[in-house]
């Protein structure tokens, strides 16, 4: 992946968030506050801009760059939350234009990491984490037995889609919905979903 | 949608444009988008930062009360910009706290950003307010929401920050006020934000929502309509089991936005009538929409355990759009 | 309909009643339905009675303001017997004044109470409000409705009376601030009455009523919903063509009950910015849900041209529940 | 009439307002304020309890008593007119046990006296004048035709109830529907609905 890539990738993470806005919103609305979607587009319509404004050279600036826009201009718990991921995917990185399969393990595994530790959630409390997870397990797999990027990016892709649905019956432990106790269970966590649209943009460029 | 907006994607940046105009006491910065006290920074005196996600609450900001205030956009916290710049306006070298209400994305935000202001050289202190009994405070929930009792916490630290109390007291104080504070809610309609354009929940005609909080999510439960009386009795049972108040207390009777003040009324002559019931004495009491949920047509009732200090400060004089007397 | 309330034949003695328990500085006769300052009758002070017909205006009531206010049942004018009992129980042997809505109801009720107290030797002056521009004035109609003025009548002429001004003067500057004031409404929905238990008309999604009064009666003309910008236009146009104002004027952004405080400021922020362009100044403003009717979404605007004498009396001290400030 | 059958009289008033308050407010909420059938009918239930509490002796009485009712229960502008019209009407009457039907006569003109002094509407105004006015026309002329009240009542109902549906082309120029302009076009005045149901009570009882 090269920085160019990485921004295709970044503009079809929005363009994908852009068409779903609406089905995100009305996620939220059902198990939170209805902002989901109105959210993310709103932050990664300014990451698009961001990128274009003086497009950055390496991937990990790319990424690094995209997370500090969604942490200055989302708020509530998807722009630190997707903020800190990207910025410390980025920084995980090696500052070269070009990064392997296996650079963006390790970078997923840290984006992943500051999700955990600052929003503290656990697999299984109905979050993005549930799509997340599975999304890097298995790009992980998928790298570990000799895919390119474009393969294991849409093994990550079908994981999370599956990691979103299968939040459906948990009952939410964090965020939002989890003031909703039991009539959580029924819905799925609209943070999960939009996950699994930004990995399938991953798959979509790659 | 049926709103007097111009335009869904601009309605915070407009209102705060509308509020600049109307007060001129307060300094609104709409670039970074925060509100601050027109004399702020002033020197020696601890500054309180509130996240604010709803316009009205700009409407504490002045003198015994907030120092700033920092909208994000409907019912979404603010960004860590944001509330860096409206804590660096407001510090004057004897520290900063940060009010915040305990949702995910509020406690993150001011996380990060109470960061970036120690790389500033900026005393933050932070004070969380859970007080919505509603939700179990247990591992199974983000823990209790902050609701009512934020109205609370700033006023009485805005009144001992005035008087130059010093950073760690104002903390310690506005954590105890929030420990002695219990609320509950309950809708009867859904709001609607501009954005979603559509209420955020159906609600049947004889249906409500009890144990909301105050972003326009759905409740613990739905249940059907009662009698105002039932309501305010479940209501107290449920904060006066999760918190043994005995009085004497300070009551919040706060409709959610599209609330008129005449079912606040008869609200609290329920909440007066039941209090003496269970032997809980009142030595304060405050009626109105204070803590809101854009429309939503609901009430909260919040009860703080209050200390002589607590009913002093809260005495004290504040001079806000929201909330002004002795001033 | 969904309210909080316990029996819709009982809503407005149980709102009065909690009224009576979160204000112990008025005094409530549950019997007689009025409010009274708890100093009243106070020697040689001219007495303010309002005509009432919703609670909040209850919220008017204290020194610097009304010394009396009467409900009626809901969206009712009240009977001459309360006016009467209210009209005895402020007067200090100086008079009192009935500042009286234009309406119907209201007049002949007043009148009424007028003639009743001239038997009892009480000297009253009647103050007729009737601001709504919407309202053609002529043998077509029952003439203008008082509508946001008879907050700047009651807080101008309270004022003054507190000051200790005599009756003739205080009933002709009443009517000069009247006649000085403009105002009109628009409302996304109608309000329900406990006692309809429906909506008082129905609108569709995209529909508004141009020119409605406070007693949730339909307006002069349906309309499609427009930018707020275009509306407060509107309304502007319709104040200005009626009455020649340059200012300075007092503006009042009035919710009419269920409108959050984010729409009211957006509005205010057009209302500056367009009365700048029309060259009409602003001296001096107040936003929020004042002068309601009951939870009907909606908006007024109040104009009010003013002397020097008229904002010198709206800056003096009032302490209300539903305005403070100074005290 | 006696004072028995005028307060029979009342009570078959109360009676039809109780069962039509419905009618009568959805009357008010189309051009008013949505309460007329509601007032009415706390007045006319005050009324009933007056009566009963101390029943009075003469026609008159029972007419003043129930107009004072009237006055200091119901407020808005039905009050005052209803409970002055009654006023008026029983001020006219003899003291006597017994009124005979010219005196009702006498007496109606004092009622609609006292509307038009107190409200200053003219006939077509769209009020309750509208039918009053020829109810009060067919009693008078049925009582110079030598008709007994029962038979002068009849008339006066059928009169007022045309006349209550004659408001409906009207434009209102006095009370509240006066504010809606043309759009009072097309509605009945609820205060011409409720003045019909006081005449048909008449009918009834007489
Ligand atoms: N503690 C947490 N850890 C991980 N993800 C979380 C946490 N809290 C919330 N989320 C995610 O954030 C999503 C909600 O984002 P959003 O609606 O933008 O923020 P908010 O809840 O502040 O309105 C949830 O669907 C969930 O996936
Ligand atoms: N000036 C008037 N003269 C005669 N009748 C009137 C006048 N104004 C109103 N009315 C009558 O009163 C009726 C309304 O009564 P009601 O709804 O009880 O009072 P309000 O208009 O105060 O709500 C109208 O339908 C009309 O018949
Ligand atoms: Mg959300
Ligand atoms: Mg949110
Ligand atoms: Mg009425
Ligand atoms: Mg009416």
């Amino acid at each position: 992946m090269d920085a160019t890539l990485a921004r295709d990738w970044m503009r079809a993470a929005a363009t994908a968030i852009a068409a779903d806005t609406d089905r995100l919103t009305r996620l939220d609305a059902a198990i939170g506050d209805g902002d989901h979607g109105v959210n993310l587009h709103r932050g990664f319509t300014a990451v698009v801009a961001a990128l274009e404004k003086s497009p950055p050279e390496t991937v990990s600036e790319v990424l690094v760059k995209a997370g500090t826009t969604l942490i200055s201009r989302v708020g509530g718990a998807s722009g630190p939350l997707y903020g800190s991921a990207l910025r410390a995917a980025g920084k995980a990185l090696p500052a070269t234009a070009e990064v392997q399969p296996s650079d963006l393990v390790a970078a997923l595994h840290a984006g992943l990491e500051a999700v955990r530790r600052l929003g503290g959630a656990a697999p299984g409390d109905k979050t993005l984490i549930d799509a997340y997870g599975p999304a890097l397990d298995a790009f992980e797999k998928a790298v570990a037995g000799g895919a390119g990027l474009a393969e294991a990016a849409g093994a990550a892709a079908s994981a999370a889609e599956a990691g979103a649905e299968a939040t459906v019956p948990l009952q939410a432990r964090k965020g939002r919905a989890s003031y909703l106790g039991k009539r959580s269970i029924g819905h799925q966590d609209p943070g999960a979903a939009s996950t699994s649209l930004i990995f399938q943009a991953l798959a979509e460029v790659a | 949608m049926k709103k007097f907006i111009n335009d869904p994607a601009d309605v915070v940046a407009q209102a705060l444009r509308g509020l600049a105009a109307a007060h001129p006491e307060l300094r609104v910065d709409t670039e970074e988008q925060y509100i601050v006290r027109a004399d702020a920074p002033r020197a020696g005196k601890v500054g309180l930062v509130l996240s604010l996600i709803r316009i009205s609450d700009g409407g504490f900001v002045g003198p015994g009360m907030l120092d700033a205030a920092c909208p994000g956009e409907v019912f979404t916290s603010p960004v860590p910009d944001q509330i860096l710049a409206a804590t660096k306006a407001v510090d004057g070298g004897a520290g900063v706290v940060h009010i915040v209400k305990n949702y995910t994305g509020d406690v993150m935000n001011f996380q990060l950003a109470a960061e970036l202001a120690a790389d500033e050289g900026i005393s933050v202190e932070t004070v969380l307010v859970d007080d919505d009994v509603a939700v179990e405070d247990s591992t199974w929930t983000a823990g209790r929401r902050g609701t009512g009792a934020t109205l609370l916490v700033e006023k009485i630290t805005g009144a001992r920050a005035e008087e130059g109390g010093k950073l760690g007291e104002i903390a310690a104080l506005g954590r105890e006020v929030n420990a002695a504070s219990g609320s509950f809610a309950y809708a009867l309609t859904a709001g609607t934000t501009p954005a979603a354009g559509r209420p955020g929940f159906d609600l049947p005609a004889d249906e409500i929502e009890a144990g909301v909080g105050i972003h326009g999510e759905p409740g613990r439960r739905r249940e059907k309509l009662r009698p105002a009386k039932d309501l305010v009795h479940s209501a107290l049972d449920a904060i006066l089991d999760a918190k043994s108040f005995t009085g004497p207390v300070i009551v919040l009777v706060n409709g959610l936005g599209g609330t008129p003040l005449i079912e606040l009324y008869l609200i609290y002559g329920e909440v007066a009538a039941y209090l003496g019931e269970r032997g809980v004495s009142i030595a304060r009491q405050l009626v109105g929409n204070y803590v809101t949920s854009l429309d939503m047509a609901g009430m909260s009732l919040t009860l703080c355990q209050a200390t002589d200090e607590m009913i002093r400060l809260w005495d004290a004089p504040v001079r806000t759009p929201g909330l002004r007397w002795g001033a």
